[in-house]
């Protein structure tokens, strides 16, 4: 049982796990969409896959590398426009879950992808919003993954870009017809919920060979752990292989031309 | 009533110093032989609304066309940073420029508002994020009949519209497809508007697989047709050629660098001309 | 995840005594065949929703199930009143009903933002006109932008909706072409959804005529499928037969006479039975 | 130039002309429908026929029974979904000229589809407003064309399902952001306009042998005429015969089967 597997490796067999057969899941570019195939591509053949750039039920065979590529609509059951999917289908009710990238998450899982430092003068200017905000109110619930650092998970987000639990963990609370928000947040490292009752990020599940010292150096608070900490199931070989196959014919197509 | 021009005049009798223009494009179809065309013809000034600025953009914003950008995800789609909106935003070079940006479902749904001519979109959106602390164009309503808080936002309504098409045919009917994003809201949203195609064909009817329900936009509805063969590389046109995955991946370098960028303007738009 | 069911068996599970029920068909595509079921299975007290009632309506209204109806233009298209409807509202035949009337484009949109997830659906409507003082339910907003007014309907989310199209896939994937109307709305905007087909094929995507952008309605947005050939007879189905334009004209005769109705129905429905 | 045409004929082929080639006209099913095609199929090919069912350029061989007959999309160049007809097309400005029929109309040009008598118990309860409350507002003019009669022209209406011009003749006066309204209407007697200061139906042609009498005995208010009122055109032969034609190839489509 002593597979050869990275902590990516480790990361997205993970989040792929976290998809069930028949969901249908809003995929962000990157680490979920990488994740959100492996597990259509093992486990749950039958997940939905969204992209905001309008392709339902999309089944790629390479890994796009952006939201819209060609690959995406080609293997789509069908394609819709920008407004009608963030319409019908986001803020319809038709997602089960959003699956999310971030640059900085905080302590309620609140995410910021629109800069470092201060909104006139940033230190570093992200791409933005996107599809984050609604895609993390409008879907039922969300999953986020992202590698683990003290530059990612930050106390408090330098900007609330997308809603985790707001500034107090309180910022659902009482807003009417919006989803759950983040169910769980899978890194490199480890698997972590919001707390049920205020909502602080919890390690429920540490990565085989990871210690609590790990994540704790690498997220900028002091880390809770559940009273029940697991150790996260290793990757199976088949799901190692198939993820491998997946990002070699992700290489070659992008490489080409 | 369409009217076939070339790219030049198109762009030329369009686009003013001063507009604000949309140039739109899911990923897919994105109108750069026409934002080359707008960097050749030095326009300046320009409030570019884009969903996703991409690579065509940071180009227009490098080569000092622009004043603002109106957008709701500015990066390089799997690769990483516009280096040339960032430059401009963070250090003002070439020029110092305003931003004033979205989430997707808002600028989505202002598109439609645009093309359904309305002046405002209503989504529920932007629930506890921060963008309406420094974005002063979202606001919030209440329906009047459950009283639910929901976001408005000012629907787009661009002085042009410029997007890239598979086909028109000779009545200037425009069929898009593939990934349509919100190029015909777009369209129908500006006052004026330019449509680049791969191609002229006789009668969109009569192609092979015409669909009752495809996406075509009537010619009366568009101002001017221009034919632009391979018009959306590096983006790319479903039915025609792929995306050129490679070279955004290769413009990040070359963006990263203000001599290496103007170097490859001065090469790639403004010494090459107008190809159709 | 669509659920493959006789027509009874959807009727008999997802149409409640007093349900609000949307039966939409532009014209095209009209769901007769539900409609007859509904009758068959003696449902009451229903709240109808449909922007052209049309001879299904009619009649449901002549068989008792309703007790209120929504719509925007209550006519037989191209022949004239609707009898069945006019007896109820007029003389209360067979039993009073209620009516809330609505414009086309009110409708339309109340049914897009029922789609959407909206409480309300915003448009300029019904400006001069005197329909909103018959109509509660028609409110006025001012756009925080530009203070113009415009008028608020809350969106339709029906309890159920039931529409007919022309093929359902093995996973319950639905093609609807032609006149589309606002058949994707309605599914999209109810709690629970029946679509009758015309036929089941393997895969959708592998069907000759395929299109990327052709309206399909996925299997998991859906909740039951049933086949019933020529199941919006004498509405159409494009690509397989056509309106029977004098079965429309000859309903005339039919509904004007209680009687006359009340036998038709026996014949024609009750003792009918579900063909597919 | 003794050709025989009825008084129908007459009016609409007087409709007709009234549509010019190049506009884009959002057609009522009926008398409308009857004009927009004649005049598509003699001087205005390329008037552009826009039904509510949503197809956009159509070019019917037979006149439609119903607003949606398969005959307007299959000779469409495309048809679209409802909500996109009134949204995108018809109240995103793109329509120059409503085409529209009625039941009843005012002095003001107001239109009642709605019902003869009062609101909660109707003397004849009509079909209702459809697309005219928003074609009326939305397209940049709107033509009428209906039969005259005393039951149809009446001073006031029972109830405005569209408007005109409303119950003051001021109803667009200062209104942001919607069309001109009714700038003429067709009937088998005459053609009226409204008066450019009051908006007060004025007749300014007379069909061939008509009598102001004629007018003013089918008209239920004391009825203006222009001071230089004119005699409507003839219809030409060709008029005749194109329309003759498409009304028997109608009548053989629609008795079939």
């Amino acid at each position: 049982m002593s597979l050869e597997y990275t902590s990516a490796e480790m990361m997205t067999v993970t989040a792929a796990r976290a998809l069930q057969n028949g969901m249908a899941c809003f995929v962000g570019i990157g680490l979920p969409s990488e994740a959100a195939n492996l597990a259509r591509l093992t486990h749950a053949p039958q997940v939905t896959l969204i992209y905001e750039s309008g392709t339902l039920q999309t089944k790629p065979d390479v890994l796009p590398l952006s939201i819209g590529d060609g690959e995406l609509c080609e293997s789509a059951l069908t394609t819709v426009s920008v407004p009608e999917m963030f319409r019908y289908w986001l803020q319809g009710g038709k997602v089960d879950v959003g699956f999310l990238g971030t640059a900085q998450i905080d302590r309620y899982c609140n995410l910021n992808t629109t800069l470092i430092g201060d909104y006139q003068s940033p230190k570093v200017r992200l791409p933005g919003g996107g599809g984050a905000p609604e895609i993390a109110t409008n879907a039922g619930e969300v999953f986020i993954t992202l590698k683990h650092s003290p530059r990612a998970f930050v106390k408090d987000v330098d900007f609330i870009t997308t809603l985790g639990f707001g500034r107090d963990g309180k910022g659902r609370d009482n807003v009417p017809n919006i989803g759950r928000g983040p169910t769980r947040v899978i890194t490199d490292l480890c698997v972590m919920k919001p707390d049920p009752d205020d909502h602080e990020l919890t390690v429920v599940s540490l990565h085989p060979g990871v210690t609590r010292e790990q994540v704790q150096e690498a997220t900028g608070w002091e880390i809770r752990f559940a009273a029940d900490l697991e150790t996260t199931p290793e990757p199976s070989e088949r799901e190692l292989e198939v993820l491998r196959e997946l990002k070699a014919r992700t290489a070659r197509a992008h490489a080409g031309k | 009533m369409a009217e076939f021009l070339s790219l030049h005049d198109a762009v030329a009798r369009y686009v003013e110093d001063g507009a604000t223009v949309a140039m739109e494009g899911f990923t897919h179809l994105i109108p750069f032989a026409a934002g080359h065309e707008v960097i050749r013809q030095g326009k300046r000034d320009l409030t570019l609304i884009r969903m996703t600025p991409d690579l065509v953009y940071d180009q227009m914003i490098g080569a000092g066309c622009v004043k603002k950008v109106i957008f709701s995800w500015g990066g390089n789609p799997g690769v990483g940073s516009l280096h040339r909106l960032r430059d401009a935003v963070e250090k003002g070079w070439p020029n110092k420029i305003e931003i004033l940006e979205h989430s997707h479902a808002a600028m989505a749904c202002a598109f439609e508002a645009g093309a359904a001519g309305l002046p405002l979109a209503v989504l529920r959106g932007y629930v506890g994020s921060e963008l309406p602390n420094v974005n002063d164009q979202i606001k919030f309503i209440e329906c009047p009949f459950t009283g639910e808080r929901l976001a408005a936002v000012p629907s787009v309504r661009p002085d042009v519209s410029i997007v890239h098409a598979q086909k028109a045919d000779r009545a200037g009917n425009v069929l898009v497809e593939g990934i349509v994003g919100v190029q015909k809201e777009a369209i129908l949203a500006a006052r004026k508007s330019i449509v680049t195609v791969e191609e002229i064909v006789e009668d969109l009817t009569e192609e092979p697989g015409y669909h009752p329900n495809a996406c075509i936009i009537p010619g009366w509805a568009i101002d001017a047709i221009a034919v632009a063969e391979k018009g959306s590389l590096p983006s790319y046109a479903h039915g025609y050629y792929p995306r050129d995955n490679a070279f955004y991946k290769e413009w990040d370098g070359i963006a990263r660098d203000r001599e290496a960028f103007t170097k490859w303007i001065e090469e790639n738009v403004m010494n090459a001309g107008e190809k159709a």
